[in-house]
């Protein structure tokens, strides 16, 4: 029928939490949301940060960013976008009676200025620099809308400026969107879009293969291959904002891994390009420290360290390392794509310098929990990504003093790190990013890996769509072949 | 008169039944409800009833087995029914019992040599020669000595019995307490049975509480029969007495209706009418009212007294006399 | 009856009260709720802050506590996870768990009961035999397994069935089956034995020394003694069936409560947890219930 | 038993399987062709020897890391067993001692733990399972602790029940009127007519026990990735299941045969030592 | 012999178990005449059940196997019949009570329903005319308010009333025979007296065949005609009550009359018969009563005896054949 020839549907394993844009955290609840809502920017494809319902944004001074908003842009309901509509939705944002579990990310923001019905004006508390990446999330809310009808209501049938509408969100099974047709891009060409959970990886994989879902992703590595043969599937890999390394905690001084050199050495005895030859096919980008090319400030003169187990074994040497203790990688099964396997390799590697090193396979949330309340183990496999990732917040929350999965606590580093991120303009940001990486370099915090791609199948009929640095799955703009 | 090793007086046990939320009594399953009765020294006393009347719990209550719901128990002049367990324990020695079912009163999972052994084991007996006195045992009971390690599935259902006597002797006891025992068994074999229980009662002069349903076993092995009707003690009498003279329309009842094995030994036979009524709701007045072919009003609102109406002869019946 | 019927319930309360208990004290030691309640900005201060907020700060017992009294107001407390009350979700999926569960029990029934029957009543037969060791792998497969295997087999390979999800009536095909395979396994052999052991008896023999016909005499009175024990299996198979379903449920993505309990468990989310918990375990207490009642009804011995 | 056991075709099979287990198990450093952590990233997803790429080095080929798959089905016999077991025995040993205190004693005593094997029952298996491992992090320790805690109330209920039938056999009426107390008539004549059930029960719970650990391993709460078992190969292998279906077949089967081999021996055992509880 | 209605000849039934082979009964010959009721006595597990049970072809077979024999019954051999055959024949033509009151009515079923069915099966009536039929056996059945008890299941009963159901079960298509397997063994004597009592009225009534098992030499006496004594699957004698009870042939009918506590008839000592039954799966070579036989010679030990008549009497003794 002519319904099932605009048809999309898309699957992968998690279900989201929310449909209100100001509670969604995580890829998958953001990536629903971005369906149907817009914020004054947006990442393309490749990550880069463009205006979205911004017609453009200038930096006025230190602190004040000015957006010209596009005209005739309409919620589903058909109410207009405004400069109002921004105000509003900030405020409501802030309003702590909602407790919009976003709100802690917009709190350098400190008043919007209407200038007039088409520009606004953010002031922010502090420079900050990555405003405009995060803007992106702040998406914007029909004002008359949810006056009317209540927050509550809201939730249940949101309303957006978005390209979809959302129809029926079952939850844990599937998420059914329609077409918005008066999107100001242009109306979508594929007229409903299907978002399925399905938790089993073979058994996703077995629904691409049926014909019964369209996309999927977080392919097995091992399905690539065979996959790649079928004709009628089409299997791309592409890098994403995920970054991935092995933390070392360095505030407990009972663990070697509180000595620099021992640290040093680590990233010494690990062969990377083999993990990223051998367990990912070449679909991984090595990285130097956690800092991705595709971001901002991102320096190729920080070098990766040099696979060299003598160093290693002659830095443990030096510092008198005698290797009597067991020391614990911990790593959540599934969390990441072959995080398991890594692991199991890097152990191995490291044992061959020396280190005994033994993986603790823990549930994602334990692990996590461990990490929060400082109880984790002296090496644990970490990724950090998302649909806001930058060298900003990946420097922070994962080495910043009392950051939740840092056990890096270094006055200096964090000066550095902040410094970086509030300058404004970009050639000294550069600088003072590349500073920030040679120092993560030096004083190793982490064993560095890569940066993970993520790999997806799509049946060939679907038409002009490329996977995102975010890893979200957007079917705007995309279409489907008969 | 011979000494009274056993006398009992007005015993009753009653069973609760529990119901509703919080477990409340309603009601008692009155199994035994006031009975007397002695047992001499080196007698037989017989016990018969039908079903359910009472026979097996009276075994029990008298062992402490069971504990009485008031009455007394006295056994060579003293009341066990308030003894410690320690006294109970001594007790023991001097008072066992033999089971119906030959297959269920053995432990499956112990060599007979075993099983009486522990008799001794448990009373700190024979320390160092206790397998000599199971082989004894054995001897006396007519079971080979070298059959001491066999374990009770091999024996047959007499074997059994006799292996059940030989455990109620171990101690020595002087009364023993037999719950049908022969009643299921073959009748070749219930004759080994009762001859062996005669001829170790004079060897090792026992004193026999014998209960059973069937009346031509009771009067066999019985120097007095006491009759059970639903939980009460209807006629006690010595056998020649109770079977020429019975002075209980139950117990004539009960005697017109056990079949003679003789062909045409046909004789006056009272049926009775209706079954036994359940020891839950007794009938008013004389327990029997229900069925007696000779009730009249007063039966049906006023207990007979159990009274003396001959020699050693007690029943309990408004009009014992007439009959 | 009444008292009887009270009585369980009063038991039942008991019981949940214990599930509740060890829910949350357990749960209380594995995780914590608030990693996932906060984005990844918030600082160890923010999160010790949003925590006393919140009242995670409190002894277990006081959180415990709280959470009782907002039960017995019929409040399972909200989702950290999805925001909502707890309840709400549950009952959002109950149906999905609800109709696989059912549609097993179908499936297993309509198997194991004359797979029961023939296999007793033709004891030592080429069928008996064969019945038996369908039912004896039955119980041997790993239910995982099978569905992955099944799914490979008829919906990679044939495209006779969906690969997974709810939908039509096709989606709940092999969920059900892979669930029900146990099930019926067991149903199978529990009735064969059952079914045996009741032939043997006396009134059997009666039925046949009054000229019935075989066909009557193991439908009328043999089947019908033997579905008690067959009953009684069903009512402690329902927890296996519901615990069985979190394996099904994942495989075939079947959105059902088992795998919200999973989710939840990963999730920290301690209310919805405890809600999938405690309607579970009520389930599993009224199917019981029920099954007695059955029981009583099937057998007029039996009275409460 | 010997006898017995010949007429009994299925509990043959089931001692053959159990005794070959047993042997491949204990003699796992012997047979085993390769070490069975030894990974070779270059060398991964062989196939069997049957297979076009499959060669005789790995006979039953390699998984995703290149470890020998025969070699991991050798080591994961041990897994299987030892959980299996141990498992058992744990569970047996809590259900025999409050099954026979609450079937001996009666009452309170009785009321309490029946009404925590009430809470036991209701409670989802899997999902108390997943509880456990996620507190005490997944390990051979706390899987056999995960199937104790799943096993002991059906011994408790077994030999609650037969406690309380053997209570009133005559036997015991008998040696009690010998003048034995409590302790001995509890050990020395009741508890040793509730040990053979509960044996039976045991070798069906074991059965249901390396079901249980391959499940969990499937839900990735099984015992740690350096252990090789049967469930975690198959739960490894199972996104292989198109392009290297062995991966997940062979474990799975290991493990169908395994219980298979431990019911058919509980169904012999059963029919062996009690007729009567065949409805167990 | 116009008046015999059931010829059973050379009876042989074994049970295949785990054990060995069981030979249960062993030659069984005997034969039934209209009106007129014949005892079967002899001790636990000699084979009085499954004799009765091969004559209404109701022995799990297997494990039971029928070797030899013919039962000749209306002059066809109830052996050679089919199921259905037999279907027709069995509550209807023979009927059969059973030992155990308590475990013979389907504990599930009303007794109304219990008793209906046979009629339904058997005869052409309606519902009302069924319900009127129960009521009528019931009513002979001796039990009081019929109507009321048609609608009470088994549990609500007594033994003795439960037996009565099982007897107007049994007489309610008016059989031509009626086997008795211990009918009354499970009961109290005042009620055995009862059951006794009704079925010889119920005899007398409807000229019906009675095959009395007992093992219960009282009940003997006083019910049947004619008596077989069964020792090991074999019939040892065969005769009228009369002569058995008065001139005891063979010397296993003898000591059992001896070892008996009689009601009426002080004996000191009982007459002991030394030894046990023999088992089933290991039977003695030669007469199978000469290991506790007080008379038995070197040929009891090794030859099989048969049936020897003596008199009007049969016998299977050497005592009372040419060779002794
Ligand atoms: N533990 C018990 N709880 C409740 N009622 C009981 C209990 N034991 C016995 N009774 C009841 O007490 C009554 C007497 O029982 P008892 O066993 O003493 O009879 P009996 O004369 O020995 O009968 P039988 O000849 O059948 O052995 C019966 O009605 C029985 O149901
Ligand atoms: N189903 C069976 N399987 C094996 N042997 C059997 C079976 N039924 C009966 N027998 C054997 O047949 C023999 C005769 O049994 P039967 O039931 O006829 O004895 P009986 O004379 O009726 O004894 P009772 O007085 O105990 O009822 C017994 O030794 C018994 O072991
Ligand atoms: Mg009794
Ligand atoms: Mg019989």
């Amino acid at each position: 029928s002519d319904k099932d020839q605009t048809k999309a549907v898309f699957a992968q394993g998690r279900g989201i939490s929310s449909v209100d844009p100001y509670n969604a955290l995580g890829t998958t609840t953001s990536m629903i949301k971005f369906y149907m809502f817009n914020g004054l920017t947006k990442r393309d494809v490749k990550g880069k940060v463009v205006c979205d319902l911004a017609e453009s944004m200038t930096k006025v001074d230190d602190n004040t960013w000015e957006f010209k908003l596009k005209k005739g842009v309409k919620f589903h309901n058909g109410e207009p976008f405004n400069a109002e509509t921004v105000k509003f939705s900030f405020e409501m944002m802030n309003d702590p009676k909602y407790k919009f579990r976003l709100a802690k990310d917009f709190d350098f923001l400190k008043e919007i200025q209407i200038i007039d019905d088409h520009t606004v004006r953010l002031i922010t508390k502090y420079p900050f620099a990555g405003l405009p990446l995060r803007c992106f999330n702040f998406t914007m809310l029909p004002p008359k809308y949810i006056t009317e009808k209540g927050h509550a209501y809201f939730t249940k049938h949101p309303v957006g400026t978005g390209p979809y509408k959302l129809i029926k969100w079952l939850k844990g099974n599937k998420i059914i969107l329609d077409a918005y047709d008066g999107y100001f891009e242009g109306a979508p060409a594929i007229k409903r879009v299907v978002y399925r959970v399905i938790p089993e990886d073979s058994s996703r994989v077995a629904a691409l293969e049926a014909g019964e879902v369209d996309v999927i992703s977080a392919v097995p590595t091992s399905q690539i291959e065979r996959l790649k043969a079928n004709p009628d599937i089409k299997v791309v890999t592409a890098p994403t904002t995920r970054v991935i390394f092995i933390g070392m905690d360095t505030i407990h001084p009972k663990y070697p891994t509180s000595n620099k050199k021992f640290r040093q050495a680590m990233n010494y005895a690990v062969d990377v390009p083999a993990i990223v030859k051998h367990i990912f096919h070449g679909n991984a980008t090595r990285l130097a420290t956690l800092i991705a090319p595709a971001f901002f400030g991102y320096s190729p003169n920080v070098t990766p360290y040099k696979h060299n187990p003598e160093k290693a074994k002659a830095l443990l040497k030096e510092i008198g390392y005698k290797g009597d203790q067991v020391l614990k990688l911990s790593v959540a099964p599934g969390a990441y794509i072959n995080n398991t396997e890594v692991a199991h390799a890097i152990a191995g590697q490291l044992q061959k310098v020396g280190v005994n090193v033994q993986v603790a396979e823990l549930e994602n949330s334990v692990a996590r929990t461990q990490l929060l309340t400082k109880k984790n183990n002296p090496f644990y496999l970490l990724g950090i990504g998302g649909h806001y990732n930058d060298a900003d917040l990946i420097t922070r929350i994962a080495f910043g003093t009392k950051q939740r999965y840092s056990t890096f606590y270094n006055k200096k580093f964090d000066d550095l790190r902040m410094k970086a991120g509030s300058t404004l303009d970009d050639a000294k940001a550069e600088k003072a990013w590349e500073e920030v990486q040679a120092m993560l370099k030096e004083e190793a915090p982490a064993i560095f890996l890569y940066q993970q791609f993520d790999t997806y199948a799509y049946n060939k009929k679907l038409k002009n769509w490329s996977p995102r640095l975010d890893e979200m799955i957007l079917l705007y703009g995309a279409s489907l072949e008969k | 008169m011979r000494e009274k090793i056993l006398q009992v007086n007005d015993l009753r046990k009653y069973f609760p039944i529990k119901k509703g939320l919080l477990g409340k009594t309603v009601n008692n399953v009155k199994a035994i409800d006031g009975i007397s009765f002695f047992v001499e020294q080196g007698e037989t006393l017989g016990l018969v009833g039908e079903s359910g009347c009472g026979k097996s719990t009276t075994a029990r209550v008298v062992l402490r087995l069971l504990e009485p719901t008031s009455g007394q128990v006295i056994f060579r002049g003293r009341d066990i029914t308030s003894f410690n367990s320690a006294q109970m324990r001594n007790l023991r020695k001097d008072i066992q019992i033999i089971f119906q079912d030959p297959y269920a009163s053995l432990n499956p999972r112990m060599t007979v040599g075993q099983m009486l052994k522990e008799a001794f084991t448990i009373h700190d007996e024979k320390k160092g020669h206790e397998m000599e006195e199971v082989e004894k045992l054995l001897e006396i009971v007519g079971i080979r000595a070298e059959q001491m390690k066999k374990y009770p599935h091999e024996f047959s259902g007499g074997q059994r019995q006799r292996i059940g006597f030989a455990r109620a002797l171990a101690l020595r006891p002087s009364l023993i307490i037999c719950d049908e025992p022969v009643s299921a068994l073959d009748v070749s074999i219930q004759a080994q049975i009762l001859n062996l229980m005669r001829n170790l009662q004079r060897e090792l002069s026992l004193t026999y509480l014998f209960i059973s349903h069937d009346l031509s076993v009771v009067r066999h092995v019985s120097d007095r029969i006491a009759v059970m009707y639903l939980g009460k003690i209807v006629e006690t009498a010595d056998k020649h007495e109770l079977y020429t003279n019975p002075k209980h329309p139950y117990t004539k009842a009960l005697l017109s209706s056990v079949p003679i094995p003789r062909p045409g030994a046909k004789k006056e036979r009272i049926i009775l009418k209706g079954t036994i009524p359940s020891p839950l709701n007794p009938p008013e007045g004389c327990r029997f009212n229900t069925r007696c072919p000779m009730a009249q009003d007063i039966c049906k609102t006023k207990e007979p007294e159990y009274r003396e109406v001959g020699v050693r002869h007690y029943t309990a019946c408004h009009f014992s006399q007439e009959i | 009856m009444a008292t009887y019927i009270t009585k369980r319930l009063l038991q039942a309360v008991l019981v949940l009260l214990g599930i509740t208990a060890v829910v949350f004290f357990v749960l209380n030691l594995t995780g914590d709720p608030v990693e996932l309640m906060l984005p990844p900005t918030a600082t160890l201060d923010d999160i010790a802050a949003f925590r006393a907020d919140h009242g995670f700060d409190d002894p277990i017992i006081v959180q415990y506590g709280r959470f009782l009294k907002g039960l017995c107001v019929g409040d399972f407390g909200t989702s950290y996870y999805y925001d909502e009350p707890a309840l709400d979700l549950v009952l959002e999926r109950l149906p999905a768990t609800l109709e696989l569960t059912l549609a097993s029990l179908f499936m297993a029934l309509i198997w194991g009961i004359p797979a029961g029957i023939i296999s007793a009543v033709k004891r030592n037969s080429k069928t008996d035999v064969l019945v038996r060791i369908i039912a004896l792998v039955g119980q041997c497969i790993p239910v995982f397994w099978l569905g992955i295997m099944m799914i490979m087999l008829f919906a990679v390979e044939l495209h006779w069935l969906p690969t997974a999800g709810r939908g039509t009536f096709w989606h709940l095909v092999m969920p059900a089956f892979c669930l029900g395979v146990f099930t019926s396994a067991s149903i199978t052999r529990l009735l064969r034995s059952g079914m045996i052991d009741i032939m043997g008896k006396d009134f059997i023999r009666v039925a046949r020394a009054k000229g019935l016909s075989q066909k009557v005499v193991v439908i009328k009175h043999a089947f019908k003694n033997a579905i008690s024990s067959v009953l009684t299996l069903l009512g402690l198979q329902v927890a296996a069936l519901l615990g069985g379903a979190v394996i099904t449920e994942t495989v075939f993505a079947w959105p059902g409560i088992g795998r919200l309990a999973v989710e939840s468990i990963h999730n920290r989310d301690f209310m919805v947890v405890e809600a999938v918990v405690i309607v579970m375990a009520l389930g599993f207490v009224l199917i019981n219930l029920i099954v007695d009642i059955l029981y009583s009804i099937i057998d007029p011995r039996v009275s409460y | 038993m010997w006898n017995n056991l010949k007429r009994n075709k299925g509990g043959l099979i089931g001692v053959i399987i159990i005794g070959l287990m047993l042997l491949v198990a204990l003699a796992a450093g012997i047979l085993a062709p390769h070490n069975p952590n030894d990974q070779d990233i270059s060398q991964r997803l062989i196939g069997p020897f049957w297979t076009l790429k499959g060669s005789m080095d790995h006979i039953l080929g390699t998984d995703n890391m290149g470890r020998d798959i025969l070699s991991r089905l050798i080591y994961g016999s041990r897994v299987s067993l030892l959980v299996g077991f141990l498992g058992t025995m744990a569970g047996g040993f809590i259900g025999v001692v409050l099954g026979s205190l609450s079937g001996f004693y009666g009452g309170k005593v009785d009321n309490i733990i029946m009404r925590i094997v009430d809470v036991q029952l209701a409670f989802p298996f899997i999902l108390l399972a997943i509880f456990i491992v996620a507190v005490l992090g997944p390990g051979l320790f706390n899987i056999i602790v995960v199937a104790a805690i799943s096993s002991w109330v059906r011994y408790a209920r077994l030999v609650r029940g037969e406690i309380l039938s053997v209570k009133k056999m005559e036997y015991i009426e008998a040696i009690r009127s010998l003048g034995a107390g409590d302790i001995r008539i509890m050990f020395r004549h009741i508890l040793p007519n509730v040990i053979s059930p509960a044996i039976v029960i045991g070798t069906l719970e074991m059965a249901r026990i390396i079901l249980m650990e391959a499940a969990l391993s499937f839900l990735g709460l099984g015992v740690p990735a350096h252990v090789a078992t049967w469930g975690r190969m198959l739960s490894e292998g199972r996104v292989y299941i198109v392009t290297s279906p062995w991966l997940a077949i062979i474990p799975g089967l290991a493990i169908t045969i395994a219980v298979l081999g431990v019911n058919l021996f509980g169904d012999w055992l059963r029919d062996y030592l009690d007729p009567k509880l065949k409805n167990a | 012999m116009g008046n015999s209605i059931l010829e059973v000849k050379d009876l042989k039934v074994s049970f295949r178990t785990e054990d060995g082979v069981a030979f249960a009964v062993n030659g069984v010959d005997f034969t039934l005449n209209r009106g007129e009721t014949l005892g079967i006595v002899g001790e636990s597990g000699c084979g009085k059940s499954v004799s009765s049970l091969a004559i209404l072809g109701l022995l799990p077979q297997p494990p039971a196997k029928v070797e030899s024999g013919t039962i000749m019954y209306k002059g066809s051999d109830l052996l050679k019949k089919t199921d259905k055959e037999m279907q027709s024949i069995r509550g209807n033509e023979i009927s059969m009570i059973f030992q155990e009151p308590m475990t013979s009515l389907n504990p599930l079923y009303t007794v109304g329903n219990q008793i209906s069915e046979v009629i339904k099966l058997h005869q052409d009536l309606d519902a009302a005319q069924t319900r009127d039929k129960c009521i009528e056996m019931l009513t002979l059945a001796g039990i009081p308010s019929p109507e009321k008890r048609l609608k009470c299941y088994p549990h609500e009963l007594s033994g003795g009333m439960r037996q009565r159901v099982m007897i107007a079960m049994a007489l309610a298509c008016n059989p031509e025979i009626l086997i008795a397997d211990e009918p009354t063994t499970a009961l109290d004597v005042t009620i055995q007296v009862q059951i006794l009592e009704l079925m010889n009225e119920l005899q007398r009534k409807f000229n019906t065949a009675i095959m009395m098992i007992t093992h219960d030499l009282g009940v003997i006496a006083e019910m049947a005609h004619k008596v077989l004594v069964i020792y090991a699957g074999r019939v040892v004698e065969y005769a009228d009550v009369n002569s058995i009870f008065d001139s005891p042939l063979h010397p296993y009918t003898e000591g059992l009359l001896a070892s008996i506590p009689v009601l009426d008839d002080v004996k000191e000592e009982l007459n002991v018969i030394k030894g046990m039954v023999p088992s089933p799966f290991n039977m003695p070579k030669g007469c199978s009563f000469h290991p506790r036989c007080p008379d038995a010679k070197d040929i009891c030990r090794t030859e099989q005896p048969e049936l020897y008549q003596a008199g009007d009497r049969q016998v299977r003794c050497y005592k009372y054949s040419s060779l002794w």
